[in-house]
């Protein structure tokens, strides 16, 4: 009477039990023993110097930024190339032309220097 | 650009890639280093401190917990320092037996160096290919003198004892098993692409730089600087062996370690000459019980696996040492280490570190 | 924890040597702690403490191909005290070393063991006269295993990684070191 | 082109330099005063051209500090050692050679850290191997300690 979306949903339920189980039940068991060296930032022995929550340059955040733009064009491209054969020309057109736009992007971020390293 | 803020960083004292305990405090802005200070001392044991306090043979297993990767090459280098302040004659026998040893521990130290280099590099793979091969080598040192690593065998005047027999004959089948191996290292780590991507090109030392900073052994050969003392000033029997030494071209940190890997191949040719003319007659010389040498001072180099492994002992006619003063290799070649740093990112001073090879216990003698 | 002495529930209901002994086997009936210890004792993670010449052999000789730790489960190298459990003091301690040692220690998260590897981590060793030699990891840090040498043997250094596991499962340590 | 002979060499720097002394060893004592100069002349002249300077180190003599520098010519692979004797034992003081050669910085270093030799000229003499808060200069044969075998 369990139609297929019953089981995928107790698959998903026993998948989420498995994980979350480990991490609360290692949660619940480790001995906490906190003391103040203990908190302190390990930097390979000596304590750190200066600050160390610094600016950080920004084409760090850009080059994140760009791949993630590009990470989620590929979802959109994945369900139109499951169906490829049957959509026929006028869909094909249509993702040429977003991958286009998004290409333009990327020759604009290129431009701008987001992907310059140093 | 936005303006960003430099953070000192400390490569410290416990870090997986520097060799030991070793500290670099790094001033970083953001990834390029600015300003590299190392700080060394963390294994200073005084060792020129305990030798005045201890007779001359007492002080031979001082020597081999200096360098313990080459441990043979310190016993070699002080011995013979004594021999020439005190005018001993070492049998030939002693002599070839000498050279064998130093050879295999040459071999043994360079093993670790590419080991540790495969690994600080990220290649685990080579780490063990390496240590499979140093194995062999310790069962001939356990073979001729009982330790795997602080070995203590060689005597002023000469060695502890003759060799087992059948000691050749595995000497002779570990020198045809080996350069098989090293091939395997090559096709494993030097032709890796990743490896020379972060090795070519990277902390270049000139050779004028090298000379000027007292720089030796492979690192000096690394910049093309053609120095090696066996060749330069043939000591014990070094001169009746042919071998090349091998030279950099682009002075960078991949020189250096085809130098190394090309070393170990010297030295197998010259472990082959030395157990094919090994002569015949006793392994020590004359030698007093109590070792009192004459009042006076002398300074010995011999070519160490890092370097230039010198040894100034002052004597005053007494059975302690006056002064032993050794001229550490590692140390030395750490010098130029601030400089070479500037303006390289941090997995290069990673690259760089273990080019150089250093070992602590001998930087902080 | 040698287990299968332990009187077990199963022993009432059959009296069938092999469903006892199997039983016994496979089902540990013990306090929590003991069975975390059990587990804890099989998968120690060292954190590679190498100083001087000990740490070529407890450290790096022990993995390789021929001593290979990773028989044991221990090969698990880390270099952070907070995923670590055993601090392998492999080395001499200098004076300039000493905050570290401890600070690491005290970095390191609860469950957590020491093994001096060498004679100069046990008492100063060979450099026990010198002006910056701390002599010995027990002034500094509590230490559980001991391992003589100079430096030891690397199956000296496994056989230490035994005496503690036997010693983490609660097993008597002293009267068994054959 | 071959260099000339030690012996001649010697000779040289002794006409150059009237307060060397040379022992049968050929070991060069030179007074403080003109150690720079003459290690400068022995690096830049072309027929000397000692241009790698291989140990330096000090030794603590009852009346007096003698600092020992070696030298090695790679053209004609020539070794001297000069030495440099300090009567001064409260404040021992030599030039520092890091005009010359690079690789004195770190052994100048090290000779101050274990002797308490102070090397004028030296961009950045601190202590190198001990702590810097360590009291004395172990090196020296009055430096008493207790060792750990209590």
């Amino acid at each position: 009477m369990l139609n297929e979306w019953g089981a995928i949903l107790i698959f998903l339920l026993i998948g989420l039990v498995f994980a979350a189980g480990g991490i609360i039940t290692s949660f619940l068991i480790h001995p906490r023993r906190p003391t103040k060296i203990k908190e302190e930032i390990y930097e390979c022995g000596p304590p750190t110097i200066g600050p160390t929550w610094v600016q950080f340059r920004v084409q760090y955040f850009l080059y994140a930024l760009i791949f993630v733009i590009f990470d989620v064009e590929t979802i959109y491209l994945y369900p139109w190339a499951v169906k490829f054969q049957t959509l026929g020309l006028f869909a094909f057109i249509e993702m040429i032309i977003f991958i286009f736009i998004l290409v333009v992007g990327l020759w604009y971020a290129w431009k701008e220097g987001a992907f310059t390293w140093i | 650009m936005m303006q960003t803020q430099e953070i000192t960083l400390n490569m410290g004292p416990q870090h997986p890639s520097t060799h030991g305990v070793f500290h670099i405090l790094l001033k970083l802005d953001h990834e390029v280093i600015r300003e590299a200070t190392p700080i060394c001392g963390y294994l200073h044991r005084g060792i020129e401190k305990l030798a005045e306090a201890r007779t001359y043979t007492q002080i031979i297993p001082y020597t081999d917990r200096m360098d313990y990767l080459a441990a043979m090459l310190n016993n070699t280098g002080y011995c013979m320092t004594m021999e020439k302040l005190m005018e001993i004659e070492v049998p030939e026998r002693a002599e070839f037996i000498r050279v064998i040893c130093n050879e295999l521990s040459r071999i043994a130290s360079h093993l670790i160096a590419i080991g540790t280099y495969s690994v600080d590099i990220g290649g685990i793979t080579g780490f063990m290919y390496c240590l499979r091969d140093r194995e062999l080598v310790m069962d001939l040192f356990e073979e001729i003198c009982g330790s795997r690593m602080t070995f203590s065998y060689m005597r002023i005047g000469g060695v502890a004892e003759d060799m087992p027999e059948g000691f050749l004959e595995k000497v002779l089948k570990f020198v045809d098993y080996m350069p098989s191996a090293i091939d395997e290292y090559d096709g494993l780590i030097t032709g890796n692409e990743i490896f020379q991507a972060r090795t070519k090109h990277v902390g270049i030392i000139p050779p004028e730089v090298a000379l000027n900073y007292s720089l030796s052994g492979p690192i000096l050969r690394g910049s093309g600087v053609d120095w090696d003392l066996r060749k330069k000033r043939p000591y014990s029997v070094y001169d009746r062996f042919d071998f090349e030494v091998p030279l950099g071209t682009r002075h960078d940190c991949f020189d250096r370690f085809t130098c190394r890997m090309k070393e170990m191949r010297q030295s197998l040719r010259i472990i082959r000459q030395a157990v094919e003319q090994m002569p015949e007659g006793p392994v020590m010389a004359k030698v007093p019980k109590v070792i009192k040498p004459p009042a006076g001072d002398v300074y010995l180099e011999i070519e160490g696996a890092k370097g230039m492994l010198g040894y100034y002992i002052v004597s005053d006619g007494s059975n302690k040492p006056y002064r032993v003063h050794v001229r550490r290799p590692s140390y030395i070649n750490l010098g130029y280490l601030s400089e070479l740093c500037k303006g390289w990112k941090i997995a290069d001073v990673v690259a760089i570190l273990g080019s150089l090879d250093i070992v602590l216990g001998e930087v902080d003698c | 924890m040698d287990l299968t002495k332990d009187s077990h529930p199963v022993e009432q209901m059959t009296n069938d040597a092999k469903v006892v002994d199997q039983f016994k086997r496979t089902i540990y009936l013990a306090p929590l702690e003991k069975l975390l210890n059990l587990a804890r004792g099989y998968s120690l993670w060292p954190l590679g403490f190498g100083l001087a010449c000990c740490a070529i052999e407890g450290l790096m000789c022990v993995q390789d191909p021929r001593f290979d730790l990773a028989r044991f489960g221990y090969e698990v190298l880390r270099t952070s005290p907070r995923q670590a459990d055993v601090m392998v003091v492999a080395g001499t301690i200098t004076k300039k070393m000493a905050p570290y040692v401890v600070r690491l220690y005290e970095q390191m998260s609860e469950p957590k063991w020491v093994i001096a590897v060498g004679s100069c981590a046990i008492s100063g060793g060979p450099f026990v006269d010198s002006y910056s030699v701390v002599p010995g990891a027990e002034k500094l840090v509590p230490v559980d295993v001991f391992v003589p040498g100079c430096p030891p043997r690397p199956d000296a250094v496994i056989q230490a990684f035994m005496m503690l596991r036997d010693k983490i499962h609660g097993k008597v340590v002293l009267s068994s070191a054959r | 082109m071959p260099g000339k002979e030690m012996t001649v060499i010697i000779e040289e720097i002794r006409e150059k330099f009237a307060g060397i002394d040379v022992d049968e060893k050929m070991t060069v004592t030179v007074p403080a005063a003109d150690l720079l100069s003459l290690m400068r002349e022995l690096k830049e002249n072309p027929e000397y051209d000692f241009n790698f300077l291989t140990s330096l180190t000090a030794v603590d003599y009852p009346e007096h500090f003698t600092v020992v520098y070696n030298l090695i010519s790679f053209r004609h692979g020539h070794t001297l050692m000069v030495k440099v004797k300090i009567e001064d034992k409260e404040e021992p003081a030599a030039p520092s050679l890091t005009p010359l050669w690079g690789g004195a910085n770190w052994q100048e270093r090290e000779v101050y850290d274990l002797f308490g030799i102070t090397f004028t000229g030296h961009p950045n003499l601190r202590r190198i191997l001990l702590d810097d808060d360590f009291a004395g200069y172990p090196l020296r044969k009055d430096f008493e300690w207790e060792g750990g075998r209590v």
